[in-house]
This record gives structure tokens, C-alpha cells and sequence, in this order.
């Protein structure tokens, strides 16, 4: 394909570089609503003590809703999307998102349903909800099922508090001491596992990785002799796209040490129908179902990280939960003595559940089965394509997807992996995950997913091979990329040392 | 299978270039005895078409709140949103973007996100707001551990009358990183809590206080006082507010909050039977390194063009790790977009004329119920202005009533003692929005009177 | 605003200038959809007589879901749209289509009814037909109204029809001799008014252009005493956006002639509470529901052209049409002697209909004079801002649009119509309408519509001047244009001398 | 007013611009006697809110399919259509565009209809293809409209077999250019018309044949022969085709009709009552200059890429003027766009195995009526193989018993003497889609058996 022409004047163009805020649109006494009901309201506003009343009204935007609308059509077209591209986003899971999901989701009787109606009024939700929480049992191998998280690392801290009160039982039956507080995390791990570790009141121990991408085992070992073990978390396949082999020994060593297996599902669209993390010797786990069940990621979410667990940590699960009573009536438990609370204000995002349990419904076991193999074989497929020309970080069999390292590339042409993630922008695809695992050098992750044909694939394994060309043949073109989005290049140094975070139209005191 | 586009001869050509032989081949590496051996234990997958036939036998048993009427509140509100909103949260663009890494291609998220601050931030009368939380429960929660590490406390005193699932989740996270939990509760005839005892129960080793602006009972607290309190020993002060309420209500910015969080629900957000809605947070600019969750600034690109990125990420998981500021990674991001659409579609007198009129709606709701015999005012008595829900007593158990009000197509609320035992068996929360006609009104007080006959 | 950067290289960049087709895409085995039931195809085959049984499956496309979606929404993206920008298109009515619309006309019970629903069960349905059926009475000023016809044109058609069957009626009761069969139409009148006239069995008297942009009053007199008067077409305010002041005695020269008067209403949106066709002297008018009313036009339709007439016309009406009885129950007339039968399947384009059901309902009598005062107020506003460097074709008060003309810079500067209009492209606007009405010299129609705003129209003003300056400065980069659009000027010619109507695929023999 | 953006101080700014002082100056060109005096006779404007409670009140009076079972058809079918297609009509880009006049900024609407003419082409073998038409009924007429003046004649012969409606539009406009309209009826016992009794009113003043098939009882008429017998005469032989037969029919180009035409509701459109929907017509390259509406043609733009364009405007209305092929102007060219997505998504095979499925459903539905003690078979009788639909002969007046098996949340039919009345009070025409499920029919079943007790 050959390029587009150039831009030969000053006019900003059908793509303009930048558009302005809807504070920039605003105008004094424009507006788009209008109420249903006709009050007085310097009247109401009197009834409220001085100290209690807005002084000036707060500075939102006055526009009519033909402006509203059009600037936000505006703006969404100047977004990359799954619907629009090929989205390789490494660990991210970007499959397509079914739109009869949307539909199902906003149906009235879902959509405007009050979490707090009455159960004989909501059978059908609390029986969907309750269908959820088994296939998220059958998919985990665990049956104990909470949906209330609202994301994964959302259902880790719940994870790392059902592992903290299982402890804390233990302590309480003199069974042990003191509660535990060292958990196992290996070195390339998502940010996320730490992080929520800290905030759950507990320790990380990171573990280095082996020769082969898995978990170091003997470190392992030393760790669980060296300290107070409460748990430990994994993702497997991990990020590196590898399956640990050595999971059982791995999990084994832990269970020995008085530790609990946590399991972070973020990986699990890999291997549905072929093994189960319950089978592998995890207590616990989450599923991200914004990735393994295809919810879309609404650029940053909603998602949903329902957690499942072992039978014997069903006690402590969060409420609200949907129990089903042999009379096959559906009913809501809000209160259950050793349960460690809850973690979401009612019964988690409902309104992604629902598109998760259609993902189920549609797919079914045959269907779950066969997405996960049509991921990996895309993953392989794709890496075979590009393995001669970035090594990949550790050259073996992948799952779903796998990272290459470019520390080669940039040691022979200078070109970085932002480089060449910049520059595959100008093909029309969104980048790989630049620089995670933090373990390899100049890391991009490649996860194409199953909803993506063979051509896109052999189209973007060509782009990226002409990218590793060009970066020999001309490198100031690739690290000088992009060349066709709507803004080049941005000075995120600058906005760090400067936050501008607020609309300078809000502060002005008019 | 319609989402995988593979055929048999993709398959194979691809296993060629693979050089393996069998999808089989591929999970080798999953130890023999790990493997599942047989299927999962669910059905087969089904067409669209019976997709579809199975969602709409579930919403048959399911009550269709566009046909019967509710007067449901406590944190969740069946406010109008506009079709605007949906259209544009629909987008494909919106919709199917992943978190904005990559600046170049996610303009369109970044501004909206970055407007969604601004409004954010209009609304609160504070310099700074991040991206999003989970909801507002979550929301408190990291005020409070914002707290706890910006203070270096670990106490934190609460209002008992901050809802009970809010609190619920306070609890549950506070303890976690072990922060002891100090509540306060009200005189409930009052319904709200006085100055004093709050006053009474603060000291140096506060890290935070908290309060909810109007608060679960629909009234509203002296904040500016309970503020001032907690400033005076060096406590944060952290309201959850109302976003609908801030169009009437003093911006808590305004009075010194140094905190505020809230629920987005009432911004354009469908209940959906309690989510995705989003929380949001504002602060002091003192706190913004503290933040949790994304927050995009404004910048330029080599052209000098204005643009927008991800900022101040070395507070996060993905940098940061086990000195992030918070876990949080995947936020509500499409929820905020549509909470700034609906902020924008109200506007200052939009939001403002709404206010007002979820005063007039539950002051008429109420006033209505009370001339039903043996119904009795709640907490706050029968005048005080109330935001969009109030408590009343019921001579009966209030589920026995919203049992039998149910019959008249029609939800009466919320039988209040589930949330506070204390109110007694007899208490109905009742929740009247903008879309709640006179009609409706009368119909729930002929409800609750046959209901209790 | 600067120019975005070239391309600098050969990646097809993010807004290629070419998609392959739907066709391209295509795989054999692939599919998007399942079927609910399962049967058995070859047995069912099998009871068709063999040469009415199809030998080849047809040649569609082969594509999953996430291919199709995708292929869908990029094309999407190669469009302008009034939610994307301005789109000043004259004559076409180019206002913002509110949201609420589409979600009313989705309601399962407005979208799912069958046109045969015993009217028991479409009471809902059949009222707010009959509420619009008012409405666009009270619009028009005529009383008796059908919804069938489907767009403008065919409400032309149908109209002309009535006017045929009154005359009939007239030579039946021996008023007359024979059926005339002349028809008045203005040679500013749209294209469909003529073609109508044609199809209609009728004969197009063409009427000049006076000075002041009205109809030649003489020539009217001339023509009616000179054919056999079936009747006149106008358009007023006519397609110059100028209201003839002298229409009662153009509208009674006909009537003493024997004609009828047709109204065509495309333009009733600029007189809309001022004043109505039928107080003008009019017998029968057509209403475009999409324009005036604003439903959203689809890239070309569907719209409605529902009919208003005169109370002794009312019995000729095309069917069904919706009745009410004096008990208040709606029911549906399917037979009357007299009528003209019928112009589509059943109701007409209902789904089109519900949207400027919800207008009407939105804007009420206040709102409908006010949108028509604003789009007037908006198009004097921007002919003040653009009447000194394109001179307009009559230089008056205009009503919704108004006419310029490029003749002089084209003399000038060798820049037609046509350059402007592409280079008003690079400033991100979609162009006025070019060439029409015929009699102006190089054309450009502007109609802003109400629901634009003052700075939009400032900004397009400004852009307009920036292209006349740029003509005289550069006129190479005016006639070049556009250059930020994913394709350039397309070749017309060819197309005309060797169509390619159908994609290869499709002919290919597999 | 919530679309109309100008405030009072535009106006006023703007006012100043033009050099006039009031709005009401503007109007001045109105003669006075004109002007209306007083207001339209029409309620105040409401809110969004209030729109919809209206709506939602008419649509409560409103039978609602997703939960009435319904087996009405002759014309409009209640097929599946996959949330795939709405969610790409709907996109402002698609929706929101005029007919695409300026090809650099309509690329994605042009490219569609490129595509829409290809997947016609497709299912009718024919090598060209229009951009839609208004509906079924009007295609038929256009064909006609174009047979006359490729023919010089004014004569049409046409099956008394087609739908009553079509029927009804096809006299309206063919009187209007004074063509006679020649209908051969068919043995009601047979339901399909004679080749024989067609053949004999065939002759060189014949300027189309106009064919149904399958023919409005579902039947399949003996289309090739009856082309045959056209062409024989040089009349242009005008097949009316349902687009979803044609993965098991064979298609009309296959055996040599001129012109095929028909409704795409069949392919992804809500029946809404009728319409829109979208007519289609294909037709032999002979006629190409000939046809009404639009066509889009592929090209390139002046870097020789790939481009589409609207072609062959001379013959439109907008260049011809008088002498256009047709006066169409407004198509219905969204209504295509979802059947080219509806096509896309069934592809080959999923449209051969729905094709089936009609055959398969209809026949289940005759089955079980049957079996109702005294219904009757209909034309065709118990065993002809229907597409779709098919009529049955009541003992009772099918009115009546439509009307209660309504009871039974059920449409049974249409009673089919409102369009042949030549079949009498009992006949009634029965539809069953890939929707109606095996208990949908049982459930059809027991509803006349009661209704006829
Ligand atoms: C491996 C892994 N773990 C955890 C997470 C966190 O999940 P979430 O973003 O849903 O909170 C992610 C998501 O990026 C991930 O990739
Ligand atoms: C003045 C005028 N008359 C008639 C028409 C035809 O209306 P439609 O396109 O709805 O058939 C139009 C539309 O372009 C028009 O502008």
C-alpha cells in the first residue's frame, strides 16, 4: 500500500491534531436537559440552612445536546478499538466483544433493576447470577463462588483477605501462633499482585524466574524455610505466556509451608476445558471476566473479578451472595457470622456479569474449550512468524500469547520496543504491552486472541518484520513514529513535572 | 463457532507452519495428571437466537421497573438518563478501547477522562480528581488508607449515618490494613449526628473523618462543622456526597473537605441491580501524589499540539508495585464517561433545578405517607428538608407492607431495620426521584394504607 | 490551527485510503451466524422440484462476527455525519437527530408490530399515528392526511395522483371535458417535481425565474392560458431560500385556471407557526418528515413524505389510513370507493414516523415556531458574513438556506463551485449543495439549520473566506483539493463509461 | 430548547449582524393576510423524560411480540435479526450522513452500497443491482415502469397469486401511466397459477410478466416455464422474489428473469409496522440505463486508489429531470445497509439452512392445524412443500377465532379473505419463522381448538 497524500496547507483538516473541551464549547445559557417537573426553586433552595447551600452554581459546561453529542462522537473517533483494529495488547485479552451482550445487558427488567429489590421480585437475575457463579466454579474447579469483586486485582484483595481469615481460624484454633503475613510472588508478576498484597496488610517475597520462564523452584523452598508463609500468588500460564510445568511441586512446596495457593485468572482464557486451577492445587482464585469472558474494557473498564474458592473457605466468602434453596427458589444471604464482610456495595457489577453469563450461555463447554485452542494456536502461529526475527524472551512452546525482546534490535539499530510500538501505530494497529514482564529487555507482548483471522495475523507479523527492516534500513523514521495518528509523540515528562489535570475553565472564578 | 474465526483448514495450515500436529501438541507442557480428563460440567453452546429466548425468560421473572413503580433508594436511584448518554457510551471506539496506554491512539479516552476530572473537580470545588474507582464504598475505603499514609493514623471515626453498605465495605477494607474503626452514631430521632460527640471522640491520632453528605437517612449534617472538627486535630476530613445533591448543596470543597468521594450512580448511571456504576474522588492538592487510580493531565505533542496522557503513574501497581498508592487497575471508566455525558447534559441550572426537585419529590412522598393512620415520621421528623429519601414508621413490619404494597405493582422501600436494626421493624426507606409523578405518590399512599388495613 | 505532519513513509497509516470489501474478507467455511433449529437441509432440499431448487449457494461473503463488526464500523469511519460535523448541504435539511428518537422507534412494541395487528392490539400504535396525522394537518393547514408515502417523491407522486382523480371526478360530474394534463413547475423547482409530473402521466410546463427569485407572474398567466391547467407545484420559500411575497395571486391565477395547487414541503421547516400552506391557497402538500422533522437520513433514507389535503379531497386518500371513533378506539380504514388505492405495502415507513411523532411531542407549538425562527435567524445570519466575497443569486432576506454564487470568482480566479466545495472539506465541513437550482450561475447552497451554533457558523463563514482569499492567493491548492480526506477527487467519468457495479467476487464462476 | 442551541444573547448578537431588530423582520416577505394568527393547534413542548413516559403509555396499549407469540405474515415476517446489525445501523456515521453526493466524504456509505448491489447480485444471479427502492411493492411497480418504456408496450399480465398488497400499489401506479393490468387467477384448490392459462394471455403487446415466488399462499410457482413463456413474446419477465428463499430457490437470474425485485424485511429489518423496509431490484445488463435510483460504481481517486461514486446519474431525476427512469430520490438506503449485514452475517450457508428452516416450520405449523378436528387444507393442500406460510380453511370465521385465540397471548394468523375473498370467511393465512418453536405451534394448536369449540 502506498501512502496517503500529504497535508500541502494550513487548513486543520478531517482528522484535526486536537479538539477542543467541552469547557472550550461551553456558552452561558446553553443547555441540553430539561426537567420533567416545574418547581420553585429559590423556594426549595431557602429551606436549606445558609452554611449547607451552594453559593455558585459549579462550573459545568453549557451546551445544547446537538454540541454534547457531536463532541463526543468526535472525540470516540479518535480512539483505537477493538471494533476498529487488531489489538494485540499483551495480558489484556482484547477479543471481540459479542454486541448481542450489550443488548441483553440493557434489557429493562436487568438495566433498571434495584439491587435491593425484593428476591420474589428479581428470581430471574438472582437465577442468572446463581448459573454465573456455577460456571465460574466449573471453569476455576472451585466451587465456592463470590461475584461481588470489581476487577481482578479487585478480587486479589479479596482473595488475600479470605487467606487472612483462613489463617486467622487457624490462630483461633491454636492450629498456629500467629497469622502468617509472607506471600510468594514471583518476579514477573502483574503489578497488581504486589500491590494488593501491600494493601491487604501483608508481605511480599518475590521469587526469581528460572531458565525456562517458570518459577524458580529452589527459591521457592528457601523462601518457604525462610519466612512466615500465608500464601502464595501465581499466574499460570504467567506473563511470559508460559505454562509452569512444575506447577504441582510448586504448589505442593507451598501447601507444606502452611500456605495458601492463590491463583490470579487473569491468564486463565488460555487453558479452559484443559485444566483448571483448582485441579493444579490452588485454594483460591479470580477471573478477570473483562478478558476470559469477554466483556468490553469500556477504555479502562467496567470489568468484574469474580473470585472462586476451595469448599473449606466458603465460610468466609464477602455478601451479599445468591444461594438457591431445594425448592429451586433463589434467595440472597446477607449475613453470614464468619464471612470477612463485603467488598463491593451490593452484588458486584451486574451489568458485566450478565454479558459474562452470555459468553457462557453461547459458548458453552464446547465452545469455552475451543476458544482457549484457537487462542494458543493464534499465539503460536503468530510467534512462529516473528520468533527469526525478535527473539522471543524464552523460545518454547507459548499459550495464549508470548513476549519477544527487541534489546537486540537496539543494540544493532538503537530502535527501542516503544520504537517499534510507536511505529506498528502507523500500520493501524495498536501496540503490543511495551516493557512487562519488567524481567526482559525491551519486552513486547503479543496476545492476539482468538477473534482474530489468519490474514490479520500474517498482515501484522508482515508489518512487523518491515518494521525491523526499516529499523536497519532507516531508523529515524520508526523512532520518529507515529506519522498518521491524530497527535504525535507526547511529552509525558512535562505533565508529570507540571500536572495540568483540570480544565482551566473550572478554576476561573467567572 | 461465530466469535473464532478459524476453520479446519486455518487450523491445519496453521499447525504446518507451527510444525506441531495436534492443538494437543500445543498444552504439553500441562502435566498429563493436571489435565481435565472428560468436559466441564456445562451445557453446550446454543445460537443467538436461543441466547436471546433464555435472557428474555430470566427478565420475565424479573420485575420490569418501566412498567411497575419504585420508591427503592439507599445508595441505588432510578433516576431518567437521558438516551444521549447510552449513545455515546455505546460507541465502539468508547466501548471496546483498552485502558489508555498508548496516548497516540486513545485520544478519545484520554479527554473524556480528562473533562470527567474537570467536572469532577467543578462539582467538588477541589484542584484535583482522579479517573474512577470502583463505587463509592471503595471510594471511601481509599480515602481512608489514603489517609492513613498521608497522616502516618490509624483511627478513624465515622458517622453512623453513612449508608450500611458503605460502611459495610469500610469495615471490611480498613481492617485489612489495620486501621481501627470508631463509628458515632445518631440520636435516632434526630438522624443526624451532633457536633459535639463527634467533636468528643477526635484526636491527634485520627487519620480521618467521615462523613456523608446528605446521609443515608436523606438529611443533611453540619458538615462545615464536622469538617472544621476534624481539621482541628489534623484529622482528614472525607465526605461522601451526592454528586445530584452538589447543584444545591455547598460544594464540600468549598468548606474545607480535604477528601471527597462519592457514588456516580445518580450521574446517568442504570442501577443494573447495583452496578457497574463508578466512584469518584477529589482533593487537596496536597494529596494528589497520594491519589489512587488513574489521573490524566494535560501536555502536548512534538508538534506542539495539545494532548492528553496517563500522569503521575510512578503512584501506581504497574510502576510502582508494592509501594503503589493502591491496588486499583481496571476502574469504571466507561461509567465516568457517561457520568461527565450526563453532567454535561444537566449543566450548572440543570443540575441545580434536579436537585431541588428530589427536595420536593421525597418532602411530597413523605408528606403523603404521613397522612396514612398509625404512620409515623423517622429520623428527622416530619419538616426537615430531606434529599430524594426519608424514613418513616410503620405501624406493621415494613416487609409485611412492601410485601403486600407489591400487589398494586408497586415497591414501597426499603425495610430499613435491614440496614439499622435499631430503627425497628416498623421502618420504610422511601425514595422519591424526579421520575416518581404526584400519581405515582398517590398510588403508594393508597398502597400503604390497604397495606396496613 | 497548523498542518498535521506528512507521512512520512509507506505504512498505510491509521486512516488508509482504501478498505478491502466485505467480499475480500471473505473465507470459505467462515460464518458469522448460527441457526436456532436444527433440520435436515438436504432432506428439506430434496421436496423442491428440481429446476426450482438453486444448484450453487449464492456468492455472499464468508466472514465471522468480529470480522464483520469490524468491516463495518471502519467503513463507518470513511463517512461525515451531522453527529461528526457541520453539513450546511442546502435544501437537505441537515439538523441534529435527537437520540430519544431511536430509542422510541427500538421499542419492542413499535418495532416488532406486524402491519396486520388486529387494531384491538395496536391501539398505542394506531393513536400516535393519528396524533401525527394532526400534526402535520395543523402544519400544513390541511386537514386530511395520509403517512403512507415513503420519502418527498413519492408524496409528489401520490399527490399528483389525488390531483389526476379530482379532475377525473370533474369530467365524471361533466364540469369538465377531458382530463388536463399540464402542470406548472418553477425551473427552480427540485429534480423530483418534473420526473414526478412524468411518471404521473402528466406534462411539466416549465416557469421562469423573476427578478426578485419568485415565479414570472406574467408566464404563470401566459401558461394558464395557454395549456389545459391540471395544476401548479411550487416550493415555498422556494429552492433559492426565497419566499414568494406573490404567492396569493400566483396561487388564484391557477385555481381560475382549473388547476390545483401542490405544495411541495421540503422546505415547511422555514415557515413552520409563521404560516402554512393551505392558508396560502395550497390543496395539497407533502411534508419531508425528514428534513422538517428531523428524523436522521441514513445515508440516503428511509424518510416519509406524508400527504396533507384539503378537506374535498380527503375521500381520495390512498389506504390503510388510521381512523378514530367517537368512543376513542383507533381502527384502520382498508376500503373506500374513490380512493386512489394504495401507494406502499401498509402504513408507510412507520419506523420513520414514530421519530417525528417524538419531534412533534418534544417541540409542541412553541418549539416548532421556535426552530423554524432559528434556522431562519441562522442562515441571514451567515449569508451576512459571506454576501461580500460570494455574492448571493438574489440578494434579499433569505428564509432557511440561501444561494451563492462562485461565477465571478471562477472568472477570476479559474475556482469553481466545485473547488470550494472540496476545499471546504480540509476544513472539516461538509459542503453546500453545488449546482442547484440550475439557474444560478456555479451554485453553492448553504442551509445551517437551527440546530447549529453561532460559533460553528462563524467558524464556517471564516473558513469560506479563507478559501475565496486562498483562490486568488493559490488557486492550484483550491483546485486540488480536497487533501486531508482518505481519498481524493474519485473519477466519475470512468465509472459512467465502465461501470463496475458488482464486486468480483460475486461474478467469479468459484 | 434543548436542539436549537442559540440563547438569548445570540439572537440578539446576531440580530445586530444581519442588521434587523426582530426575529419576527426576518418574516417580513410573509404577506400579512397569510401570516397565522394565533398559535398551531398543538400541546406545549415537553421534556426528554416526558416524551418517553408518553411513548411508554402508547406502547403499553400496544401489543409487545417479545412476548405475544405471533404467526402473522403476507408480507412482514417476525424473523431474527442479530444485535450485530443494529449495532452497525446505528452508528452516527451510517445513520446520520445524507445520500452520499460528495464521494471524498462518503466513502464508507458508498463502499456499502457497492456491497449491498454485489450481495443482490448475488442471491438473484444477476449482474446489476440498484441501491433500494421504497419497498416490495413499489419495486414491482418501478419494474413495470421500466418494462413499459423498454417495450413500447402497455400491456401487463400479472399472477393473481402475488400478495394482495403489492397487488393493490402495482394498480395505483400502473393506471397513473396508463398501463392495463391483466391478472391471471389461480385454481384456488391449486394455489399456483397455470402455465398454460399465463401463456395464453402472452402476446407482443405484453410488456412484463409479473411473477411471485413462492407466491403469496407460500407455494412455489413454476417461475422458470412462466419466464420462459414471457420471453417468448419479448416480454420482460419481472420475477418478485423473497430474498431469504434464495439459498434454496433457485434464483430468478439462473432461469432467465429480466427483472428481479422484492422486500428486504426478510433480511434484518423490524417489521415496525410495515416499514421501512427496503425494495431491491436486479436486472439483466440490457436494462442498466434503465433503472430508477441509485447506483454506486467503483472507480479511483487521483492517486489510483480505490474509490466509489455515485454513476449513471443521468438517469436520475436530479439531472434528467422529466426524462429520469424514475423520481426517486430518498431511498431507503439504511434499511439495505442492514440487509447487507444481515446477508454478511448469514453468509451461504447460514441463508440456505434458514431457507430450509421456512419449509421445515411451515409445514409443522399445516401439520398440527390439521390435526384440529375440521380445519382444512388450503390452496396447495395438505402436503405441497410452503415456504414460511401457508392458508388453512376454518370452520368458523378466521376473524373470530383470531380474535380468541388472542387470549391465549397469541396472534393466529391473518384472516385471508381480507386479501382473497374469493377464499372465504374461513381461510386463514398462517406464518411460522425460524422464532416459533415446536410449543409455540403446539401452543397455536390447542389455542384454535378451543377457539373453534
Ligand atoms: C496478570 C494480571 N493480573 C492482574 C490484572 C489486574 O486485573 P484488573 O485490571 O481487572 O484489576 C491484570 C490486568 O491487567 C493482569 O494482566
Ligand atoms: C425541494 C425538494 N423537493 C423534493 C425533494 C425530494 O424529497 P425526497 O428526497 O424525500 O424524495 C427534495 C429532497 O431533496 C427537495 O429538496
Amino acid at each position: 500500500m502506498t501512502a496517503a497524500p500529504a497535508r500541502t496547507t494550513a487548513a486543520p483538516g478531517l482528522h484535526p491534531p486536537s479538539e477542543p473541551t467541552i469547557f472550550d464549547r461551553s456558552r452561558p445559557g446553553r443547555r441540553s436537559s430539561r426537567v420533567p417537573i416545574d418547581v420553585d426553586v429559590d423556594a426549595i433552595m431557602s429551606t436549606i440552612p445558609d452554611a449547607l447551600r451552594r453559593a455558585r452554581p459549579p462550573r459545568l459546561p453549557e451546551v445544547a445536546e446537538p454540541t454534547l453529542v457531536r463532541h463526543f462522537v468526535r472525540l470516540s473517533q479518535r480512539n483505537h478499538s477493538i471494533d476498529s483494529g487488531f489489538y494485540p495488547l499483551g495480558s489484556c485479552t482484547m477479543k471481540y466483544n459479542p454486541k448481542v451482550h450489550d443488548e441483553i445487558a440493557a434489557m429493562p427488567e436487568f438495566a433498571r433493576l434495584h439491587p435491593l429489590t425484593p428476591p420474589r421480585a428479581a428470581q430471574g437475575m438472582l437465577a442468572l447470577l446463581h448459573e454465573l457463579q456455577h460456571a465460574i466454579g466449573e471453569l476455576s474447579g472451585l466451587p465456592a463462588v463470590t461475584l461481588q469483586p470489581a476487577a481482578g486485582a479487585h478480587g486479589e484483595f479479596t482473595g488475600l483477605l479470605l487467606m487472612r481469615a483462613w489463617h486467622r481460624e487457624r490462630v483461633a484454633r491454636g492450629e498456629i501462633a500467629e497469622e502468617p503475613r509472607s506471600v510468594l510472588v514471583p518476579d514477573t508478576a502483574h503489578g497488581t499482585n504486589p500491590a494488593t498484597v501491600r494493601m491487604a496488610g501483608l508481605r511480599t517475597v518475590s521469587i526469581p524466574t528460572d531458565a525456562r520462564g517458570g518459577m524458580d523452584l529452589d527459591a521457592v523452598r528457601d523462601a518457604c524455610a525462610a519466612h512466615d508463609i500465608a500464601g502464595l500468588m501465581l499466574t499460570n500460564p504467567n506473563t511470559l505466556g508460559v505454562f509452569d510445568e512444575r506447577i504441582a511441586a510448586i504448589t505442593s512446596t507451598v501447601r507444606d509451608a502452611g500456605g495458601l495457593l492463590y491463583y490470579d485468572g487473569a491468564n486463565l482464557n488460555a487453558i479452559m476445558g484443559r485444566t483448571r486451577p483448582g485441579d493444579m492445587g490452588f485454594d483460591i482464585v479470580h477471573v478477570n471476566v473483562h478478558k476470559t469472558l469477554s466483556t468490553p474494557h469500556g477504555g479502562g473498564g467496567p470489568g468484574a473479578g469474580p473470585v472462586a474458592v476451595a469448599e473449606r473457605l466458603a465460610h468466609l466468602l464477602p455478601l451479599p451472595r445468591v444461594v438457591r434453596h431445594e425448592d429451586g427458589r433463589y434467595d440472597v444471604v446477607t449475613h453470614v457470622d464468619d464471612s470477612i464482610g463485603s467488598v463491593s456495595r451490593f452484588f458486584g457489577n451486574v451489568g458485566v456479569l450478565v454479558r459474562a453469563w452470555a459468553y457462557v450461555v453461547t459458548h458453552g463447554r464446547d465452545g469455552l474449550r475451543r476458544a482457549s485452542d484457537i487462542a494458543v494456536l493464534n499465539a503460536n502461529y503468530l510467534l512462529a512468524q516473528l520468533r527469526d526475527v525478535l527473539p522471543p524472551a524464552f523460545d518454547r512452546t507459548c499459550m495464549h500469547e508470548f513476549v519477544l525482546s527487541a534489546g537486540q534490535l537496539k543494540r544493532d539499530t538503537g530502535v527501542r520496543a516503544i520504537d517499534v510500538a510507536k511505529r506498528i501505530m502507523d500500520h493501524g494497529y495498536h501496540p503490543p504491552t511495551m516493557y512487562f514482564p519488567l524481567l526482559v529487555d525491551e519486552a513486547l507482548m503479543i496476545e492476539p486472541t482468538e477473534t482474530e483471522t489468519r490474514e490479520t495475523l500474517d498482515a501484522f507479523a508482515a508489518a512487523m518484520r518491515a518494521i525491523v527492516a526499516e529499523a536497519h534500513a532507516d531508523s529515524q523514521t520508526v523512532c520518529s513514529a507515529p506519522h498518521t495518528t491524530p497527535v504525535r509523540r507526547l511529552d509525558e515528562a512535562r505533565s508529570a513535572r507540571h500536572p495540568v489535570l483540570v480544565d482551566g475553565f473550572v478554576l476561573a472564578s467567572d | 463457532m461465530p466469535y473464532a474465526p478459524a476453520t479446519d483448514d486455518d487450523v491445519r495450515a496453521m499447525l504446518d507452519a507451527i510444525g506441531v500436529a495436534r492443538i494437543d501438541d500445543l498444552f504439553a507442557d500441562i502435566p498429563i495428571d493436571l489435565r481435565l480428563d472428560g468436559e466441564l460440567d456445562l451445557p453446550l453452546g446454543v445460537s443467538e437466537p436461543e441466547l436471546v429466548r433464555r435472557a428474555r425468560e430470566l427478565a420475565d421473572r424479573t420485575v420490569d421497573l418501566s412498567r411497575v413503580t419504585s420508591f427503592l433508594g439507599c445508595g441505588s436511584y432510578d433516576h431518567f438518563v437521558p438516551a444521549a448518554v447510552r449513545a455515546i457510551v455505546s460507541r465502539s471506539e468508547f466501548a471496546t478501547a483498552y485502558t489508555p496506554y498508548q496516548p497516540e491512539l486513545s485520544q478519545g479516552t484520554l479527554q473524556t477522562i480528562f473533562e470527567f476530572q474537570s467536572a469532577i473537580a467543578a462539582l467538588t470545588e477541589l484542584p484535583v480528581a482522579n479517573a474512577s474507582l470502583y463505587d463509592g464504598a471503595t471510594a471511601v475505603a481509599e480515602a481512608t488508607y489514603l489517609s492513613e499514609q498521608a497522616t502516618g493514623r490509624s483511627r478513624l471515626v465515622v458517622l453512623g449515618t453513612i449508608a450500611p453498605q458503605v460502611r459495610a465495605v469500610l469495615d471490611t477494607y480498613a481492617g485489612a490494613y489495620g486501621m481501627v474503626v470508631d463509628v458515632v452514631e445518631c440520636d435516632p430521632a434526630m438522624g443526624v449526628v451532633s457536633v459535639d460527640s463527634v467533636a468528643s471522640r477526635l484526636s491527634d491520632d485520627v487519620a480521618a473523618l467521615v462523613i456523608q453528605q446528605p446521609n443515608a437517612f436523606g438529611l443533611l449534617e453540619d458538615a462545615p462543622a464536622l469538617v472544621a472538627a476534624a481539621d482541628a486535630v489534623g484529622a482528614v476530613p472525607v465526605v461522601s456526597a451526592d454528586p445530584l445533591s452538589l447543584g444545591v448543596l455547598a460544594a464540600p470543597g468549598s468548606y474545607g473537605a480535604g477528601v471527597v468521594v462519592g457514588d456516580g450512580q445518580p450521574l446517568g448511571i442504570a442501577p443494573s441491580a447495583g452496578g457497574p456504576t463508578f466512584g469518584f474522588m477529589a482533593a487537596q492538592e496536597r494529596f494528589l501524589r497520594r491519589m489512587p487510580g488513574r489521573i490524566v493531565g494535560e501536555t502536548v505533542d512534538e508538534d506542539g499540539h495539545r494532548g492528553y496522557v496517563l500522569t503521575l503513574q510512578t503512584r501506581e501497581q504497574h510502576i510502582r508495585r508494592e509501594k503503589a498508592t493502591s491496588n486499583i487497575c481496571t476502574n469504571q471508566a466507561l461509567c465516568a464517561l457517561a457520568g461527565l455525558v450526563q453532567m454535561t447534559w444537566l449543566g450548572p441550572e440543570g443540575i441545580r433545578e434536579l436537585g431541588a426537585i428530589q427536595f420536593e419529590r421525597a418532602a411530597a412522598a413523605r408528606e403523603r405517607l404521613l397522612r396514612v393512620p398509625g404512620v409515623l415520621p423517622g429520623p428527622g421528623g416530619a419538616d426537615a428538608p430531606v434529599f430524594r429519601e426519608f424514613v418513616v414508621h410503620l405501624p406493621k413490619p415494613a416487609s409485611d407492607v412492601v410485601d403486600r404494597a407489591f400487589d398494586h405493582e408497586l415497591i414501597a422501600g426499603w425495610p430499613a431495620a435491614q440496614g439499622w436494626p435499631e430503627l425497628g421493624d416498623g421502618a420504610l426507606l422511601v425514595a422519591a426521584t424526579e421520575l416518581r409523578t404526584d400519581d405515582d405518590i398517590e398510588r403508594l399512599g393508597v398502597a400503604v394504607e390497604e397495606a396496613l388495613r
